[in-house]
């Protein structure tokens, strides 16, 4: 670690691997809600459940990011982050402010919890993945802008490189489109058509130049191939994620009110979307084939590659299987989009993260460059645990969905109810709820990789 | 020349592109929003639906229903439920209403959310209207 | 310039003219009401003649050995490939 | 341009590894792995064209189910104009063509001429295919107005931006060459361009009997 403001980003990752464990339990909950319905009601009914689990993982995603940004950012520029204080008081800031929305989340209805908050002031609560309380999103903003300053302001003052110049469009696109979330009119249509500003524009643009910057950065570190050729491939991965998904948002207007040209040109635009995802895994293992050295990190190399073939699977191929609007038309809304949801996510964000954490880590606690080859071993045996289970969840939700479309929108008259139809796919709720608990041990194994091993050294350090 | 790769072309690629792809994406969602009150026949809105739209909200109902196949998958679709439920706002009413607070035990649960009259009838009539938005026939069959 | 570039400069002029008239004929077949599906192929076919020029006589791929090349070929044949399957579905 | 041709040229070329001479752009038959201009381009060109590939199947197979409207709209369109248009790409392409030959010889300036020629034809492009479409607008035509005019005006209006997307950038490269910025020996701006352009023609080669005339 060569800058001293680099620590800053300790906190942040600890934070975010905290939630992930919160975040993971709330899921384990609503899988066992999926079988028995009544587990925890009406104490934690599922939409809560389900709020928190969503919530949290973007909460600590984002904090993920910013860890990632103050750790890389400094060391890119090659100078101190402007203001550590500044990033320590947000992170308090952010964290008391996140804790307090899930506190709320929990403690009292939620009809409750908007009033309380003065959601009639300016009603944005209530949609899918924006259920934070007004006061919160305010929150979220003053948080973002104040990150964003201090990046930038150390990206000015410093070398402006391809990664930060990359990482820092990302963050400012995460920071303007999130605005999107204070427009709520009353027209659902509408309603839904700029929710996915957000929702869609981070997930499948802003964020994977975040993510595209994070990988090229760890890949420059740990293969010491030319920091040319890997932003030159950054540019030219990240130009076709925006090619590709800005009008590939299209893909969500198919049956939403909005005019039926979307099928036509959503199909086409998102049929594309899988190219950068596997230009990407190309890349990365390209540039870990042409390595010049060997770094003694070899699970921070093992969580990037991860998230090259992981990323490429769950948003590439799984994404791709319900995109065309034909097969949308039989498979929105089911559990195939679940499916998708939890590959992707897992592979593309989560990993990511777990990535820059598992390179930055050993340095910010002072273990040179990598933990003890013990550690590593056991944090490989949480990689291989946490994404094995998490093809299998899936695979089982995957079959579930078929199942479900097969049964409920099709056979004509003889097709089932929702509620008959989904008794009748339960065992595959059951396995997935199995590979779930899989994923919790792959995560203690995670958290445990960091507590074992401290004294020995790395075997090339 | 050739063999030329550079990475200052990549970048006026990734800036170009971009921008071109923006600029478009942009005016096809003007083309959209101007297209749109064909489809959600914003008209007949009416300061019930709007509430039916806030009561909706409030209660977090996207938690574990979809509306127009968007939400949590753990229960009905209600982007036709008005259709479902025989083009009867009273049935809506009446399903909302009876949800026993404790649960049916061993099943999937909806909560007893204790809305006001006016609540219910502003949420049938939301659900009413969306009923009517043109979403190009979705979903596929009357099930949801 | 000497005798090599004046033999690339007339064949790209003559890959021009060649193109021009290409497209004069396929013009001519939608004035006279061109019917029949093996007409409207050979309207096809010879749009497939023109990309090929274009590839290989203005973009400069005709030297051009692995993989461009091969690729912008392979892109005419998929697209016509398809395009002629759709027409000639009965 | 052979070797013999141009000696200075060649002469640079041998001492860029990287780079075969030019002299395989006669009729010898050595090939190069390298196509003109920067690979970057050719990554998005080949991006490009999947898109509009996907574009033209759909559409073939759409028109086929739906036979009926898309023939009777289809003869609707203005087929001239599509002609007039058509002979305005390749022309512009040919110009563009005679503009990468003169800066191999290192003439900026006729590079620079023939660049501009090319630009004005694609002005062209756009005020036939723009009056057109004033048309179809005045009749109250739009994207949503049926599956044929969906897909006519999507095809249509995106290859018409990158018309425009293709004239910004050959104004960059001729307003550089105007200024000297190209020579004999390193002009990868003028070939990346020209790959762009003729792109654009290439697609609008498959388009126009697609969209106007095969039915």
């Amino acid at each position: 670690m060569q800058y001293q403001s680099q620590m800053v980003a300790k906190p942040y990752f600890i934070a975010a691997i905290g939630l992930f464990v919160a975040q993971i339990l709330f899921g384990l909950i609503m899988g066992l809600q999926y079988v028995m319905g009544d587990f925890l009601f009406p104490e934690i009914p599922f939409n809560v459940a389900r709020m928190v689990h969503t919530n949290l993982l973007i909460v600590w995603l984002l904090f993920g990011f910013m860890g990632a940004s103050y750790y890389l950012v400094p060391e890119e520029s090659e100078t101190e982050l402007h203001s550590p204080k500044l990033a320590l008081a947000l992170f308090w800031i952010f964290l008391v402010a996140g804790a307090l929305t899930i506190v709320g989340y929990l403690a009292v209805p939620y009809a409750t919890l908007a009033k309380i908050t003065g959601n009639d002031l300016l009603p944005t609560m209530g949609r899918e993945f924006l259920e934070q309380p007004t006061i919160t999103k305010i929150g979220i903003v003053i948080v973002a802008l104040g990150f964003l300053f201090n990046i930038a302001m150390t990206v000015l003052k410093g070398r402006k490189t391809t990664v930060n110049l990359v990482l820092l469009i990302g963050l400012t696109g995460l920071a303007v489109l999130f605005l999107f979330s204070f427009y709520n009119p009353d027209n659902l249509v509408l309603d839904k058509m700029f929710w996915w500003w957000v929702v869609h524009l981070w997930v499948e643009g802003v964020w994977e130049l975040i993510l595209g910057s994070i990988l090229a950065f760890v890949l420059i570190k740990t293969t010491g191939v030319d920091r040319e050729v890997i932003e030159k491939w950054l540019y030219v991965i990240i130009a076709m994620t925006l090619i590709t998904g800005i009008i590939g948002t299209g893909h969500h207007y198919y049956w939403i009110g909005t005019p039926e040209y979307w099928q036509l040109l959503g199909s086409v635009f998102s049929a594309m979307e899988p190219i950068p995802f596997f230009m990407m895994t190309v890349f990365a293992f390209n540039m870990i084939n042409r390595r010049r050295r060997e770094h003694p990190n070899k699970v921070a190399v093992l969580w990037a590659m991860g998230t090259a073939v992981m990323a490429f699977l769950g948003a590439g191929v799984w994404g791709f299987i319900h995109t065309l609007s034909p097969v949308n038309f039989y498979t929105h809304g089911s559990q195939i989009t679940a499916a998708h949801g939890h590959m992707a996510f897992y592979g593309a964000y989560v990993m990511i993260v777990l990535t820059i954490i598992s390179y930055a880590m050993p340095m910010m606690r002072g273990r040179a460059a990598a933990n003890s080859n013990k550690s590593q071993v056991m944090e490989m045996w949480s990689f291989w645990l946490m994404t094995v289970s998490m093809v299998f969840i899936t695979l089982f939700l995957t079959a579930a969905g078929i199942l479900q479309v097969y049964l409920q929108r099709m056979g004509g008259d003889a097709a089932l109810s929702f509620m008959v139809a989904q008794e009748k796919i339960a065992l595959f709720y059951w396995l997935r709820e199995g590979a779930g608990v899989v994923f919790l041990i792959g995560l203690i194994v995670y958290i445990a990789s960091f507590f074992v091993g401290g004294k020995e050294r790395a075997e090339t350090a | 020349m050739s063999g030329a790769f550079t990475k200052s072309m990549a970048r006026n690629i990734f800036y170009g592109g971009s921008a071109f792809f923006i600029f478009i994406f942009l005016a096809l969602s003007f083309d959209t929003v101007r297209a749109l009150p064909e489809r959600d026949h914003r008209e007949n809105i009416t300061p019930q639906v709007a509430l039916g739209k806030k009561v909706w909200e409030e209660n977090n109902c996207i938690g574990c229903h979809t509306l127009m196949g968007e939400g949590a998958y753990y229960a009905p679709e209600l982007g036709n439920v008005y259709n479902r439920f025989g083009n009867s706002k009273e049935a809506i009413i009446g399903f909302i209403k009876s949800r026993p607070v404790e649960g049916n035990p061993g099943r999937r649960n909806m909560p007893q959310f204790n809305l006001s009259d006016e609540e219910l009838e502003a949420v049938a009539e939301f659900l009413k209207w969306t009923s009517e938005i043109d979403d190009a026939n979705w979903p596929p069959n009357i099930q949801g | 310039m000497q005798k090599g570039d004046h033999e690339l400069l007339l064949t790209s002029t003559i890959t021009w003219l060649l193109l021009l008239a290409l497209t004069l004929v396929t013009y001519a077949a939608a004035q006279l009401g061109v019917e029949g599906k093996w007409l409207i192929l050979g309207v096809l076919a010879i749009a497939l003649i023109k990309g090929k020029l274009i590839i290989d006589r203005f973009m400069g791929l005709r030297w051009v050995g692995s993989f461009w090349r091969p690729m912008l070929d392979l892109y005419l044949f998929t697209v016509g490939g398809l395009i002629a399957t759709a027409f000639l579905l009965p | 341009m052979g070797e013999s041709d141009s000696p200075v040229l060649s002469q640079q070329k041998a001492t860029l590894s990287m780079t075969v001479p030019d002299s395989n752009r006669t009729s010898c038959a050595i090939t190069t792995d390298y196509p003109p201009g920067d690979v970057a381009i050719w990554i998005f060109i080949l991006a490009e064209l999947s898109v509009f590939a996907l574009l033209f199947v759909v559409y073939a197979f759409t028109r086929h189910y739906n036979l009926e409207l898309f023939d009777l709209h289809q003869q609707q369109l203005d087929s001239r104009s599509g002609l007039i248009n058509t002979l305005t790409l390749i022309t512009s392409s040919y110009f563009v063509v005679r503009a990468v030959a003169a800066i191999q010889y290192g003439n900026a300036r006729l590079c620079s001429r023939w660049l501009w020629g090319a630009i004005a034809l694609g002005l062209l492009f756009l005020l036939v295919k723009g009056v057109e479409y004033q048309h179809h607008f005045s009749l109250g035509i739009g994207l949503s107005t049926n599956l044929f005019y969906t897909f006519y005006i999507s095809l249509t209006f995106f290859h018409f931006m990158h018309v425009i997307m293709g004239m910004v950038i050959l104004t960059v490269v001729a307003l550089k060459a105007g200024r000297g910025g190209y020579c004999a020996t390193e002009h990868t701006g003028v070939e990346t361009a020209a790959s762009y352009w003729h792109m654009v023609d290439l697609v609008w080669l498959i388009l126009f009997p697609l969209v106007y005339v095969m039915r």
